[in-house]
């Protein structure tokens, strides 16, 4: 085990038991990465999706009390194990398939954009040490793995075979991939002055107090920091940026079809989709674990929850934008305004403002 | 307006919603809090009795089943040696009750009440159906303003009621049992209650339309 | 302008088109011949001193001896209102159709062919829209029309 | 590359779905994103309240109409009463007239919030439709003391009111006008400057003076498209003409304009009713009414101004305890008809805004 002091309450002693697991006890070389990843991913795959569920349970919360009613009350304290029953009852519903689905890229829609949410949080720092792999390219696999979701929602649009859920995915499509290049722009302008992609060394450069965190020392970081939140909420299809699923348009949109489990786990998938942004949100602009007094977990949870807060908050007040104004919003303002922001900040650090 | 003024307004909705959020909830948590129904809250409908002999002031006059646009009331009465009446049948089929307050203002002897309960769930609709017996029970706690004259139950209009009683006699030229209380209901609802009931005598009152339909149009007040 | 002025100068401009009927116990009724219709119609909405642009209702009534149509119009510039009737037998019952006139009138004369059966030539969309596309037991809001299960209420 | 084939498909939007208001299926005929051609069906909510009115009698008609427009229900409560009261020449106590404008102003703002409330749903907002609803809670508290139901009063009837409004009311009413006034800062605050609000509704479903009036458009709709019409300074029943009270009207016709042309009737509204509590009279509150009360022989088309524009009732009587024939007008039937002509080349969700601002309501089309 590993020597190091550890700060109280930090958890990092619990990825390096599981990284020294399959040495400890013996395995040939051969599948020792195998089992060590498959523990690692076990491990980080159960605790989000009990987190998935806090955040159905918190949204709910959120929103019932800015409306001033008290949402879940019945089960627990506040109602907090509402969402775990009703995981539980969207188990054991019926699975209603129509007849003129897609037969295959109706079963697979749901696995894809479930996998694809979790996928990202293989490079996620959760605190020191608290990653699963540090991949050099971190950042760039993150921005890739959750393109996969735009795949997932047009399979479940296209194999539904119901016009809603086809408009549904196809607005889909169109919304994510505009919104990726503002977002990766944002991104961008922070990573020329960190000069990798690596997210502990995104981390890391922000060592120190809140001063040092890129929203305030890069130049133009708040507005990189912004335009980011702008199209993670697009990439995260909530309001005023839901429109594949539209409510009061499109009644569901892409998961119409779906009942049961396969709706839960398009339900779930939302939700980690949006841990995942303001998680990105909270490395990239905030300085990810970093935090005095409290353990480096903590602070990273404590940032992103509050990006989240930002954005549940923003979806119970905006209404929703239409397709066209949507798009419009994309290619119009966003790209310029983050493309400009990229070169500006590209500038200043070729001028020597960054040491 | 320029963009400032949109961000400007963006985030006045957003403390909007923020102010909210630290506010108490308005609503209640039903089954455990109750909110306090108003004196005049009309619910369901109850029988009420005499506060000191404890039994109906109805005296099986039919107002209320007259006034009741839904036919959701059913009274059969017969008549003793006397020619007072008696009450044998009374029901209020709640699944039929509009809750339009008519019966109540109807009523000239205190007997019937829009009582400010308002939880009669059932399993079926037939356990809506209500007899004397229910409806004397769940009226038993209903305070009430006995308008009544004592010892003489002659119909005289409420001080601010609005129909004047029309004689009760005169109502009843055609004893009732022979004609049960008719149970009617112009467009099928498609509830199964009610077809049963229907069923029970479509062919006479079939007959007695087509007659006043020969006389050009219903007379009034033909009984 | 009075009510007795509108009724003069409506009875003097139409000429004879439009008679009175004192049925109409508030409002100005008029009767029309159903011939007369269309011509009455436009005189009513398009004449200067008139002005009925606006069709409030259009009901159509089953008095048990004939069927009648009431048009209720308003004037918005006057501030005036009257209706007019068109008296149709049961046989046969057929009126020209205002949409031309009033658009509002459209859908108000497919509820009253729906309900009723009278025809109105020349309407452009008389399809059933409030009873159900597979609706084949006449038109229920004649007098001798009775749902299968209908028992009428008890008698005063 | 070969040109691509496209084609127009057919949508069924309802009757069940979310912005439909009820039960009311829009046929549309689509184009990718863009309706083309829109097709009402309605008849879903069909209660056959008319025909079911031939067979009561006229006092047995009132809580009929309590169901016809569920949302006002004060307002069709009282056309059918204007309309039986002209047929009998009653003559209403002045107690009653007052508390009829009361609750028929109470009645409009609890719809108008209402309105305020969905439509910002139907465009995305889903905060604004719950604070709409806490307000009008405030309201049927009100009538519920009064009348002793919240949604179906029957409270209006033939020759005055039901009852008389208790002790309480007129300090809870004056406390409620007070705390809407503060209220409307955050109504405003939330929706009518947000750019995103103005882009969905700015230019969007623009209805021109002339298509309204012939289309028989009432109401806010109609004021909207810059038209000062309002029955109750036009045509004026009840006691509205003792009454000091604005109308406003807005100019282009469009989404924005219907919206905010509703926040503003609210704001008179109140107005009103202060100036009836103020104004209130002692005495009767209900002309004496038989219980076979017959009405002579006649018809009468009686209008008032409810919440949603024109409300009318064609009564007739043939000198009998029922009705030959009761006809009623919903403005929402009119407004209804409007919109296969204003929905043509929007887009979905434009559509969802249109039918949200004309403020439709499906019992009062179907009946």
């Amino acid at each position: 085990m590993s020597c190091t002091v550890i700060a109280f309450g930090e958890l990092h002693g619990i990825f390096a038991w599981l990284h020294e697991l399959p040495v400890s006890i013996g395995l040939p070389d051969s599948v020792q990465a195998v089992v060590m990843y498959a523990a690692l991913g076990v491990t980080v795959f159960s605790v989000l999706s009990l987190f998935a569920l806090f955040l159905v349970w918190w949204e709910r919360k959120i929103a019932a009390h800015i409306q001033q009613r008290f949402g879940p009350m019945r089960v627990g304290w506040h109602g907090w194990y509402q969402t775990v029953m009703d995981a539980l009852k969207l188990l054991q519903k019926e699975d209603i398939r129509i007849e003129t689905r897609d037969k295959v890229v109706f079963f697979w829609a749901p696995v894809v954009c479930f996998v694809a949410a979790f996928l990202a949080y293989v490079v996620m720092p959760f605190g020191k040490g608290l990653i699963v792999a540090d991949l050099n390219i971190g950042i760039l696999y993150i921005m890739a793995v959750t393109t996969f979701t735009v795949i997932a929602l047009l399979m479940a649009g296209w194999g539904s075979n119901n016009k809603y859920a086809l408009l549904g995915g196809m607005r889909s499509a169109a919304q994510v991939v505009s919104y990726e290049i503002p977002m990766v722009v944002s991104l961008l302008t922070i990573i020329i002055y960190v000069g990798s992609l690596s997210m502990v060394d995104i981390v890391e450069s922000q060592s120190g107090w809140f001063f040092n965190w890129f929203i305030f020392r890069v130049p133009f970081g708040p507005i990189a920091f912004v335009t980011y939140i702008i199209a993670a909420i697009a990439e995260a299809n909530r309001t005023p940026f839901d429109i594949p699923e539209a409510e009061q348009e499109l009644v569901a949109g892409y998961n119409i079809e779906y009942s049961g489990m396969k709706f839960a786990m398009f339900f779930l998938a939302e939700f980690v989709n949006m841990f995942t942004v303001s998680a990105i949100a909270a490395t990239v602009f905030l300085g990810g674990w970093n935090g005095p007094f409290l353990p480096s977990w903590v602070w990273f949870m404590g940032k992103t929850l509050t990006v989240v807060l930002l954005l549940m908050l923003v979806r119970w007040t905006y209404p929703r934008l239409r397709v066209d104004q949507l798009m419009e919003f994309a290619w119009k303002f966003l790209v310029p305004v983050t493309f400009a922001n990229l070169i500006l900040a590209g500038v200043l650090k070729y001028l020597g403002y960054w040491e | 307006m320029g963009l400032i003024d949109h961000i400007r307004n963006l985030l006045k909705g957003l403390g909007i919603a923020g102010k909210h959020l630290g506010r108490h909830a308005i609503t209640i948590q039903y089954p455990e809090e109750r909110m306090e129904m108003p004196e005049r809250s009309r619910g369901i409908v109850v029988l009420l009795s005499d506060k000191e002999t404890g039994e109906l002031n109805c005296t099986a006059c039919e107002l209320c089943m007259r006034a009741c646009p839904t036919a959701a009331i059913k009274i059969v009465t017969h008549r003793d040696e006397n020619k007072k009446k008696h009450l044998d049948v009374f029901e209020v089929d709640n699944g039929l009750c509009c809750f339009c307050g008519l019966c109540e203002e109807a009523c000239n002897f205190s007997a019937l009440k829009m009582a400010t309960k308002y939880e009669f769930s059932t399993l079926g609709a037939d356990e809506l159906v209500w007899d004397v017996n229910k409806l004397q029970e769940v009226g038993r706690d209903v305070d009430y303003v006995d308008t009544r004259k004592k010892k003489k139950p002659k119909p005289e209009p409420k001080a601010d009621a609005k129909p004047t009683a029309p004689k009760p006699e005169k109502t009843d030229a055609k004893p009732k049992p022979e004609q049960p209380a008719t149970v009617s209901e112009p467009v099928n609802p498609a509830g199964s209650s009610t077809e049963e009931k229907v069923n029970e005598e479509p062919l006479p009152e079939e007959q007695e339309r087509k007659e006043e339909k020969k006389e050009g149009g219903p007379t009034d007040g033909s009984v | 302008m009075t009510k007795e002025e509108l009724k003069d100068k409506v009875l003097n401009l139409s000429q004879g088109m439009l008679t009175y009927s004192d049925s109409g116990v508030f409002d100005l009724m008029f009767e029309v011949k159903p011939e007369n219709l269309t011509k009455a119609a436009v005189l009513l909405r398009d004449h200067e001193e008139l002005r009925f642009d606006f069709m409030n209702n259009i009901t159509g009534v089953d008095t048990g001896e004939h069927f009648e149509v009431v048009y209720s119009l308003a004037s918005l510039s006057n501030k005036t209102r009257l209706d007019f009737k068109v008296v149709l037998p049961y046989e046969g019952a057929k009126l020209e159709s205002l949409c031309e006139v009033w658009k509002a009138a459209n859908w108000h004369e497919r509820e009253i062919w729906e309900l009723y059966g009278i025809d109105f030539t020349g309407h452009p969309n008389l399809t059933r829209f409030l009873l159900p596309d597979d609706w084949d037991q006449g038109h229920p809001m004649r007098k001798d029309w009775d749902a299968p299960d209908f028992v009428r209420m008890p008698e005063l | 590359m070969a040109e691509l084939r496209t084609e127009e498909f057919q949508v069924n939007m309802g009757p069940h779905h979310p912005s439909t208001h009820g039960v009311c299926r829009l046929v549309l005929t689509m184009d990718g994103e863009k309706v083309v051609a829109v097709e009402p069906v309605i008849g879903y909510l069909h209660r056959a309240i008319e025909k079911i009115c031939e067979n009561r009698t006229y006092p047995q008609c009132s809580p009929m109409m309590d169901r016809f427009e569920y949302v006002t229900a004060m307002s069709s409560d009282y056309v059918y009463a204007l309309a039986v009261e002209k047929l009998a020449q009653l003559e209403v106590p002045e107690r009653a007239e007052y508390l009829r404008v009361i609750m028929l102003e109470l009645n409009r703002i609890a719809s108008h919030l209402i309105f305020w409330g969905v439509t910002a749903m139907d465009i995305g907002a889903y905060t604004p439709f719950l604070y709409g609803l806490r307000e009008r809670e405030d309201i049927i508290d009100l009538f519920e003391m009064t009348c002793g139901q919240r949604l179906t009063y029957n409270y209006i009837r033939i020759g005055g009111v039901s009852r008389d409004i208790p002790k309480e009311f007129e300090p809870k009413c004056r406390a409620f006008i007070k705390k809407l006034r503060g209220k409307f800062s955050d109504y405003e605050g939330l929706l009518n400057e947000n750019p995103i609000w103005l882009a969905r509704t700015k230019g969007i479903g623009v209805l021109t003076p002339e298509t309204a009036i012939s289309y028989g458009a009432s109401g806010p709709v109609l004021r909207a498209s810059g038209i000062d019409y309002d029955l109750r300074r036009d045509d004026p029943y009840s006691i509205y003409d003792k009454f000091d009270f604005a109308i406003p009207t807005q100019k282009t016709g469009d989404c924005y304009d219907r919206f905010i042309q509703r926040l503003d009737e609210m704001k008179e509204s109140l107005k009103i009713i202060e100036q009836a509590l103020d104004g209130l009279p002692e005495g009767e509150i209900k002309a004496k009414v038989k219980p076979k009360f017959k009405p002579p022989e006649g018809e009468v088309y009686s209008r008032i101004e409810s919440a949603r524009g024109e409300m009318g009732a064609y009564v007739r009587s043939d000198g009998t305890t029922k009705p030959v024939r009761v006809k009623l007008r919903g403005s929402s039937y009119n407004h209804l008809a409007l919109v296969p002509e204003i929905c043509t080349d929007v887009l979905i969700a434009d559509l969802v805004a249109i039918f949200a601002t004309l403020d439709i309501i499906m019992p009062e089309v179907d009946r």
